[in-house]
């Protein structure tokens, strides 16, 4: 019986992954195309300079790294509304005059401590609470929020002299770009390694497309999901370090509405909020169409409402440029 | 809606036109860009701030006004000053989200040779700025106090209940706002018996308010630090239906004008933060691209810094101030 | 009555159906036979307006019809119940059975209406104990199945498709069901009745059609007197009968699996039993008699009270703790249960052993692959490509990748619940060879089926279970079909 | 074979979900109790008032009728981020000038239009553009907003001398209840006959629950999820009217993050983000805590941080508190 017209010998080269990899992002590459072409033509002494590649990087990566721990945690069907309050706690504790004194390198630890902490907990409710990830996160976000305000007195903490090193991620440039762009770098490279060549990448589309399958399966679901928060809480500890490279402060302000950004990214990025689906890729090409709107805007000099009636607009755009791919791939 | 206080022309006619300099200033000279960068206009305070900025810097020949996209995330406005710093203009006029967190990339722009003129909120280092022009937050506050102290002494008051709305609780504008409201009390022997924060807007101010009406059954004075959300704080004193106490207000908008106005209102009273400052602003700017000083002054060069005063308007002298009320 | 000519239907990558022809008569049970993946359910779903086909014709009662959707289809007289099954959890029996089509007045729906009707089908059916008022979700597969069959017979159909409506079944229950269809034959109902159970074709079925890789193979055949193994070398193109391997006669070795008084409450009680090494020990028992419920007990998915031993090591109640000390448990229910649709081929296979092609978490991909592919022929999945998502095979090759899924890792005991529920003929004798064989290397395999012959054909050692007790265990060559469906009804057991 | 243990003659009495409607609740009144027994030790004076108690249901009401058009989108198996803004938009279209110069009545009839519109366009995007509702909605947050802002100018528009008859939703009270109360009540009161006695509703469960079961059943899916936006939309409409009523004003600023308030509280009340299961009760259930808890900060004169902060556990307890309600019900 052939019910297949290919040869017995399909399916060769590439990896699991590999077939069904490329062409969906196409839709996103021919968006961010399109807006360069926007670029270029409306303000085209500004739009393709280095330097201006360089801070649509810069502005990204923050988010960015964020992005990267929340593609994770949809994919393994989950979501986390509280990476922007956490980065936020994250860089107020990693600025108290306490922590301060210890120098940057404490601090840098302190931030990614907090941030895998707060994950850590959110996990715990999750995985072990059984709470709905939305309502656990959410809690999460509001009293991250509260206590950085404690912490911080409301204040805005500024980076005391002798711990410039951390300031230094933003001033210091190799080949021209800043420190913050290769971090940003590395932990996309990293995410893409973890989550598709090891087996708790492919663990977390099982978790996420199938909970029960991978439960009778033999997979531990609880630690996995709970290891998945930490995960995200992880990168928003590197975002603070980020965030706090950019601004030179930490605040109990930083990263407000940065849940709803990284979300949109990697949903724009074609990952399925049901889980078991997605790509990094596709996440940090959604964050880059954003970012570079942003910038569109920013070196056009739109006003705040125009801006927000074309975002949307745009966002219906680039979703329909890529609904075609959408639609071959969802059932 | 207005974010924070001022007053101002109303704002159906854009902006106000500036008055003439003397001395001669006003006449063409070189030709200079200068770089505006604000937070989003999604207030009405805000918002009057970038347009006075537009209108001051059209009344000149000589000036090309660059904005950039107003925005609240700081990590955007730092990517937007980059920008400015990177198109090389004259000057730059900044008002930051969080002058601490902008400090950085304002000593970028003085280091790339642009002088900075620092509008509103401050940067902590004086190298990161040529000239801050602003509001006085810790003035407001005493200005408010010193009205309700004053009143509630020649009444005859004591251990008043004295309630404080204030605006966006992280920003230090609010809490300079505050600690001049509470020293000013502290002159007559008051002081704040509740205090809760808004966001600037006319519905958190009601549900603020609603509820601060239901803890405290009587009340003698109230301070609002907005006058935009003041419009919700109203609206839940109305559907209330309380009058014991009396009200004032903080910007001095067309609509808290109005309502001091008609004398049947617990609002009595507002105190002035004008977004005149961003006109000011923008003149100073020009100046300092120019390399002129302020013909007022005897001085060559535009002095450092600049701090407008805040008024308090009351049912007294308000037909003076109506024309400038901002429609928030 | 029913006439489809020359169906063509293709899926990306696949032709489902490379012209096909059917003819079905008014009051006649037409049966629909094929191996997995042959395109029954392909057809079914083109007649019920689901699929649209590329190419060709449906006639019903002379006029040409095209249902482009399911109601179209509905409203023409064709009722379906689908393969897998389609119910909505959240909603009550009453609702689900009325779905789509329940009695309103001005948008309300009449509730007195809604649940007298669909009593009144329940009790046709001869389950007039399942409350209408029941939410759907709480029901177990088989009163599910149930549900779905109500939902058929609610429409005034001239025909009724059944996909496999026997695959979620027990013996007495597919007697019930054969009672209901010759009451619509009787009415003129014409019923297209698809099941890879021949015998039940020999009962219930008048003329049967047979699909090979989605073209027409034999039409009409009369379904009593045509040899069996003519009807399976029209389906597999060879010559195999419903065959057992043989037992190999060594003796079992040392307890793999040893159960010491099991119980949860409500479910099963007090079971105890053991698995020897290289046996195959089957649970026989009525649908909803609590074998899944054991099975999942034993493996750690399920909270229980009482002991498991696994080579009289205690095992700990967590799935990743059983599978490391040895276990696999291949579920009833694959789509729910077993596999990540949206994965491929080999994702889902190697799934449960991972950690053999890893090295500190670092996955050796090409060894993966190249495992998989060795299973994928090994078990004669179709199409033979590892890479494509497992979401476009048919039901049956779903179910060998959910067996191969064991067949990678060194087990000490398998734990099969209906293996072979959607897997032909053909396939089947395959399945019980690589069971058989797994069991001869050592292997101790615990075994349900609610298909007694498959129990008794393929294990050494029957447990039978009713009401969640173990009522019997003997060797199965001391049972006979008969007296084990008398045990698991009337519990006469000596 | 029994299936079912029940006797024949089970299934008596209540409706067909009566069953299971009320245990699952308990939790949330458990919560509910906790919190009034907290109000009651803290601040006896103030807290158990009549004019208190009038005062929580008039702020639950706004977010309380986008909480039931939020209800039905969720249990269709969708999500609504545009509700703070569409209720923004219509408010400030509703107070436009020109609109007002047409009185009272067409400025309801305005601001339930406009809702409607917007939740129609999400819907078509949704249902016929196919996109995922995350995006969509969020793209008509952004653009909502935006379009709110450049037609009130930024500006509070107030509600003009003549038209206080809207106003008067909010002043006007009957047995010492506002108006915009009794709405409130109305509007749950339908959403709740709408969703359990009409065939619209019944049907909402099986799109949410199971899309291809209910498609092959002959529902049309589309339709009825394009229907479930512009009823997320209607509601916000209504909503519009009463934040008009009770600020005298429409703004652009109004409903800013309502959408996490209403997701938040349907979720609480045991209505599943993946959707087919729910209930209206629950949702009012938590919406009302969610009122509460605010209350009770602001009698006892706390500060927004540690209101943060407890906000957040207070989530964590109440959602724990029902978990073994929630463990039952899902599979
Ligand atoms: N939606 C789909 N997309 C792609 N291929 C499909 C799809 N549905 C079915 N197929 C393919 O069509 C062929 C026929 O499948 P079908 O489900 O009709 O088989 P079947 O005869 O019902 O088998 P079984 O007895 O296993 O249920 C198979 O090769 C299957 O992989
Ligand atoms: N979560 C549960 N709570 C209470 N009773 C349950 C639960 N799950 C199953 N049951 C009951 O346990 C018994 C066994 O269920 P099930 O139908 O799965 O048995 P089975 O013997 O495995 O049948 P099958 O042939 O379908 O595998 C039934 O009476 C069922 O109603
Ligand atoms: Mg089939
Ligand atoms: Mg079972």
């Amino acid at each position: 019986m052939k019910t297949d017209g290919a040869p017995a010998t399909a399916g060769v080269g590439g990896g699991v992954f590999a077939r069904f990899g490329e062409v969906r992002h196409l839709g996103l590459v021919a968006a961010l195309v399109l807006l360069a072409v926007v670029g270029l033509v409306t303000v085209p002494d500004n739009f393709a300079t280095t330097s201006n590649l360089v801070s649509i990087l810069s502005l990204a990566a923050t988010i960015g790294v964020i992005t990267v721990g929340m593609t994770f945690v949809i994919i393994g069907g989950g979501i986390d509304l509280s990476v922007g309050a956490v980065m936020a706690l994250a860089s107020v504790w990693a600025t108290t005059l306490a922590t301060q004194s210890y120098g940057p390198f404490v601090m840098g630890l302190c931030a990614v401590l907090v941030g895998t902490g707060a994950g850590l907990v959110n996990g715990l409710l999750i995985a072990y609470g059984r709470m709905v990830p939305f309502i656990a996160t959410l809690a999460m976000l509001v009293a991250a929020r509260g206590l950085a305000q404690r912490m911080s007195d409301r204040k805005t903490q500024l980076i005391q002299q002798g711990n410039e090193a951390v300031v230094a991620l933003s001033t210091t440039r190799v080949l021209g770009v800043p420190l913050l762009v290769y971090i940003f770098a590395l932990v996309v490279a990293v995410g893409w390694i973890v989550l598709n060549r090891t087996t708790f990448g492919r663990r977390t589309y099982a978790v996420g497309g199938n909970p029960e399958a991978a439960r009778l399966a033999g997979i531990d679901v609880r630690r996995h999901t709970m290891l998945l928060y930490a995960l995200s809480g992880f990168c928003c500890g590197i975002a603070a370090i980020l965030i706090m490279a950019r601004t030179t402060t930490g605040s109990s302000t930083h990263g407000d509405l940065y849940e709803l950004d990284a979300i949109a990214a990697v949903i724009i990025g074609g990952t399925l909020l049901t889980g078991g689906r997605g790509t990094i890729i596709g996440s940090i090409l959604g964050l880059l169409i954003f970012t570079l709107i942003t910038n569109l805007f920013i070196l056009n000099g739109l006003n705040t409402s125009d801006q927000l009636i074309a975002k949307g607009l745009i966002i219906v755009i680039a979703v329909l440029l890529q609904r075609r791919n959408l639609k071959e791939r969802a059932p | 809606t207005s974010n924070q206080p001022a007053a101002q022309p109303s704002a159906q006619s854009a902006a106000p036109a500036p008055a003439p300099a003397a001395g001669g200033n006003d006449q063409p000279g070189t030709k200079v860009v200068i770089g505006f960068s604000a937070p989003a206009a999604d207030h009405g305070w805000i918002a009057a701030i970038a347009k006075n900025a537009e209108a001051a810097a059209k009344q000149y020949s000589d000036v090309e006004f660059k904005a950039v996209e107003p925005t609240n995330d700081i990590n955007a406005q730092i990517s937007a000053v980059e920008s400015l710093i990177a198109a090389k203009v004259n000057a730059l006029v900044i008002l930051p989200n969080d002058g601490q967190q902008l400090n950085q990339i304002a000593l970028q722009a003085t280091a790339a040779g642009i002088p900075v003129v620092n509008l509103d909120r401050v940067f902590p280092d004086k190298l990161a700025y040529r000239t801050w022009i602003g509001g006085d937050n810790y003035g407001m506050g005493v200005a408010a106090g010193h009205y309700v102290g004053k009143k509630l002494k020649d009444k005859g008051v004591t251990n008043p209940v004295i309630v404080e709305i204030q605006g966006i609780a992280t920003l230090p504008l609010t809490q300079d706002r505050t600690k001049g409201f509470a020293d000013a009390l502290k002159t007559y022997g008051f002081s704040v018996t509740a205090k809760q924060d808004a966001q600037f807007t006319v519905e958190t101010g009601n549900k603020v308010a609603a509820n601060l009406l239901q803890a405290h059954k009587k009340i003698d004075a109230m301070w609002n630090h907005d006058d935009d959300q003041g419009v919700g704080v109203l609206a839940a004193i109305k559907e209330a239906g309380r009058n014991e106490f009396f009200m004032v207000g903080g910007a001095g908008s067309a609509n808290a004008m109005r309502e001091i106005q008609s004398g049947d209102s617990v609002l009595e009273a507002t105190v002035t933060y004008s977004p005149t400052m961003a006109s000011s602003a923008i003149k100073l700017a020009r100046l300092i691209a120019q390399g002129k000083g302020m013909s007022d002054l005897v001085e060559n060069q535009v002095p450092q810094s600049i701090t407008l005063a805040s008024e308090t308007i009351t049912k007294e002298n308000v037909q003076k101030y109506l024309p400038l009320g901002f429609e928030s | 009555m029913l006439i489809m000519r020359g169906i063509v239907k293709q899926f990306p990558g696949v032709r489902a159906l490379d012209g096909v022809d059917l003819d079905v008569r008014a009051g006649e049970v037409h049966c629909l036979l094929g191996q997995n993946g042959a395109g029954k359910s392909t057809l079914i779903k083109v007649l019920a307006g689901v699929h649209r086909p590329d190419a060709g014709t449906i006639e019903l009662n002379g006029t040409t019809i095209a249902p482009s959707n399911p109601v179209d289809a509905i409203r023409l007289g064709v009722a379906t119940m689908y393969q897998e099954l389609d119910l909505v959890d959240g909603l009550s029996v009453a609702e689900n059975i009325m779905l789509g089509h329940e009695p309103t007045r001005l948008g309300f729906t009449r509730r007195k209406a809604l649940r007298s009707t669909a009593t009144e089908i329940l009790t046709r059916l001869g389950h007039g104990e399942i409350r209408p008022s029941k939410e759907v979700g709480r029901l177990s597969p088989a009163a599910k199945q149930v549900i779905s069959m109500a939902r058929a017979l609610s429409h005034d159909a001239r025909v009724i498709v059944m996909d496999e409506p026997s695959a979620a079944l027990a013996h007495d229950e597919v007697a019930n069901l054969f009672r209901i269809i010759r009451e619509l034959t009787a009415q003129g109902v014409a019923v297209v009745y698809i099941s890879h159970r021949l015998e039940e074709i020999r009962e219930i079925g008048d003329r049967v059609t047979v699909l090979k890789d989605g073209r027409t193979v034999a039409v009409g055949l009369p379904a009593g007197d045509t040899p069996t193994s003519q009807v399976v070398s029209l389906m597999t193109g060879r010559n195999v009968e419903y065959v057992f391997p043989p037992r190999s006669g060594a003796a079992p070795g040392a307890d793999v699996l040893r159960v010491e008084n099991l119980s949860a409450p409500g479910v099963f009680a007090d079971v105890s039993f053991s698995v020897r090494a290289g046996e195959i020990v089957g649970l026989a028992g009525l649908v909803g008699s609590g074998r899944s419920e054991i099975l999942e007990a034993v493996y750690g998915a399920r909270p229980a009270t009482g002991r498991v031993l696994l080579d009289g090591r205690p095992v700990s109640r967590s799935t990743a703790r059983a599978v490391r000390q040895g276990m696999g448990l291949a579920p009833e229910e694959r789509k729910a249960q077993a596999l990540l649709l949206d994965q491929t081929v080999t994702a889902n296979i190697t799934l449960g052993s991972l950690d053999r092609y890893a090295r500190f978490g670092w996955l050796d991909r090409a060894r993966e692959d190249a495992e998989a592919r060795r299973l994928v022929q090994t078990l004669d999945i179709r199409p033979a490509d590892p890479q494509r998502p497992i979401k476009t095979l048919s039901g049956g090759n779903q179910q060998k990748a959910v067996l191969a899924r064991w067949l990678l890792n060194d087990r000490k005991l398998l734990l099969l619940d209906e293996p072979t529920r959607g897997v032909d003929v053909g396939a089947r004798a395959e399945l019980y060879a690589v069971i058989r064989k797994l069991a001869d290397d050592g292997i101790g395999v615990l075994l349900v089926s609610s298909e007694v012959p498959e129990v008794l054909g393929l294990a050494d050692r029957v447990l039978v279970v009713r009401e969640g007790r173990v009522i019997h265990s003997a060797s199965a060559q001391e049972l006979d079909e008969h007296t084990v469906l008398d045990m698991i009804m009337e519990g006469s057991a000596a």
